[in-house]
């Protein structure tokens, strides 16, 4: 019975590269690894929005309207619904002055308990400390 | 020469911009470049906007980012349609950095 | 009406780049004008038949043959192509293969090149 | 001995992060550790057979071929394959596709993880 | 009988993206593209290294024999074997501390008889503005 | 945290390194990251050399970029196999930005 931490840490906008969302669909992926491991054994994920990361975050993108392609916002949704922790830097969101208003901070409308917790650079270095492996997109 | 400087991305590697000389000269900020229309860092507006130049910024990319009613007032939002008359009409070179 | 050479070297999924040349080379053929559109680099990508259509992926395809109905000219640089593994079977029906000077000569008489080099 | 799991997210010609991993995980073998490699995104090329070996573009076929038979367990992403037109018959022999929660499987046991997220 | 005149900008720096090699082989075509176009119709390719582009000329690149790739340095050398012009630019050489010892210069080992141009910018500016397209990498 | 940071690129777009903590701290330049081990612009060596780490560089793509002779004193230069020790000796994590 063992349990291995994983922090993933998104620091690049979406939409200009895949890794964005790719962080997203890996970090979803530690609800479904048990198939691979023994009995107890477990992978967590947290994830972490920071630097120009946070623009991942921005409310109302239209990306399936405009380019028939999954929103990165809607992955966040997702993440979500899974019950993952995700965390938004609070300095990052400062800086571009938004607000939480203008970011995805639930996911009430599909039954999601979870919220995105806005935190200071701090608490997402401790997150860095406490995991055991760390996965930067 | 006539020239339109297509702009892709928030954080250039390059600083190609500030050096190119051009009669007239037009920024269009497409896909990441969007946000240089839209977001301030610290209160601050791109530097890219301070530039003697016409912009644009494509309307498709604004909205598929959530960036749909913030752009700045120097900006002219124009879609994929405004781009190809642009191309044709108001330029002769074109240049993706 | 005019012609616009577009040359795109970036990535079937990741910078939406070839989402934006596709989407412009649709806007001006709508508008009747002639459009090349060449792929090298990692934009062959493009060229591949088979291109699974998932709403997390970009998929453009389906948008590519549509287009070449209308009259795109889509040409993919060859040895970028083979060295990648993408052979002349695994490419979409109609999308052209041929050495680089293909671009070159395509821009001769264009008046409009848009030449995307990136990823 | 340990174990270290390598994720590379990177295009095959180009960046050179897939170089970097496949000698990285060689160097590794030499010395007796387990490596495991998983490649997503764009990385994913890593898999395709029939890459034709030119000298100007990255050629690792062969390369990963041979660390292959010395332990070296490869796996790509089959999503993103499938999404980008690779498919299993264009598939190296030996080189696995799994979905995402195999590179998470891989971690759970790794002493260390060295992860490749952009291009 | 027409001539239609290329600018190839070469702004990045060697082996992070396949763009300056991109550039020097997409340039070395227009020595083929006659087989496409009408007698004495041709096509010109001059090449410009700018900003950390200049990074691509410093001599002594062991690709091959560290990676098995044909090095940038050596598509140079090509370059001038075939004639073309190519021009280096003197600030970014200055600001990195590069003389012309550092970099290639010519390809007299291949015969070649044009040698490289280390120009200020407003040369390559002026080739710019003489071009009839632009292809930046 | 022992961590190794691997710095893969000359000009980054991301600033995440600056805010980095960690008791240990190992700077790794592999890929166009060497360059910060050996260029100066303007006669100034890259602002990544005055942090607070352990400084190392890869033989291997010094060489590929014809920088083999002019690394700066403070990076130890290591190849491939020197680098699988260093992972597995030295540091826990690793990151690559």
């Amino acid at each position: 019975m063992a349990t291995t931490k994983l922090g993933f840490i998104v620091q690049r906008p979406p939409y200009k590269s895949e890794n964005p969302k790719l962080a997203l669909t890996h970090a979803i992926a530690s609800q479904s690894v048990e198939i691979y491991l023994n009995d107890g054994d477990m992978v967590t994920a947290d994830l972490a929005f920071i630097g120009d990361g946070v623009l991942n975050c921005i409310k109302n993108q239209k990306a399936m309207e405009n380019y028939g392609l999954t929103s990165t916002e809607s992955h966040i949704k997702s993440t979500l619904m899974l019950d993952l922790s995700v965390f938004v830097c609070r300095e990052d969101l400062d800086k571009f002055g938004l607000s939480e208003d203008d970011i995805v901070m639930d996911a009430e409308e599909f039954g999601a308990e979870v919220k995105v917790k806005v935190v200071p650079f701090s608490e997402i270095n401790k997150m860095m400390e406490e995991v055991n492996h760390l996965l930067f997109f | 020469m006539k020239l339109a400087v297509f702009v892709s991305d928030y954080k250039n590697t390059v600083d190609t911009l500030d050096r190119l000389k051009a009669e007239k000269l037009g920024i269009i900020f497409v896909a990441n470049g969007v946000y240089h229309a839209t977001m301030k860092e610290d209160g601050n507006s791109s530097p890219l906007l301070k530039k003697s130049a016409d912009f644009y910024a494509l309307s498709e990319d604004l909205d598929t980012r959530g960036l749909g009613s913030k752009t700045d007032s120097s900006v002219k939002v124009i879609n994929y349609s405004g781009l190809v008359d642009l191309i044709f009409n108001e330029y002769e070179k074109l240049v993706w950095l | 009406m005019g012609k616009l050479t577009i040359g795109c070297f970036s990535s079937l999924v990741g910078s939406m780049n070839l989402d934006f040349s596709v989407k412009l080379a649709s806007a001006a053929i709508e508008k009747g004008h002639k459009v090349d559109f060449w792929v090298s680099g990692n934009g062959t990508m493009l060229s591949i038949k088979g291109q699974k259509a998932f709403k997390d992926y970009t998929h453009l395809e389906k948008t590519v043959k549509e287009l070449m109905t209308k009259g795109l000219t889509a040409t993919a640089c060859e040895a970028c192509a083979e060295a990648r593994g993408y052979h002349k079977e695994n490419t979409i029906e109609g999308f052209k293969r041929h050495s680089m000077d293909w671009y070159l000569a395509s821009i001769f008489d264009a008046d409009r090149v848009l030449h995307i080099g990136g990823e």
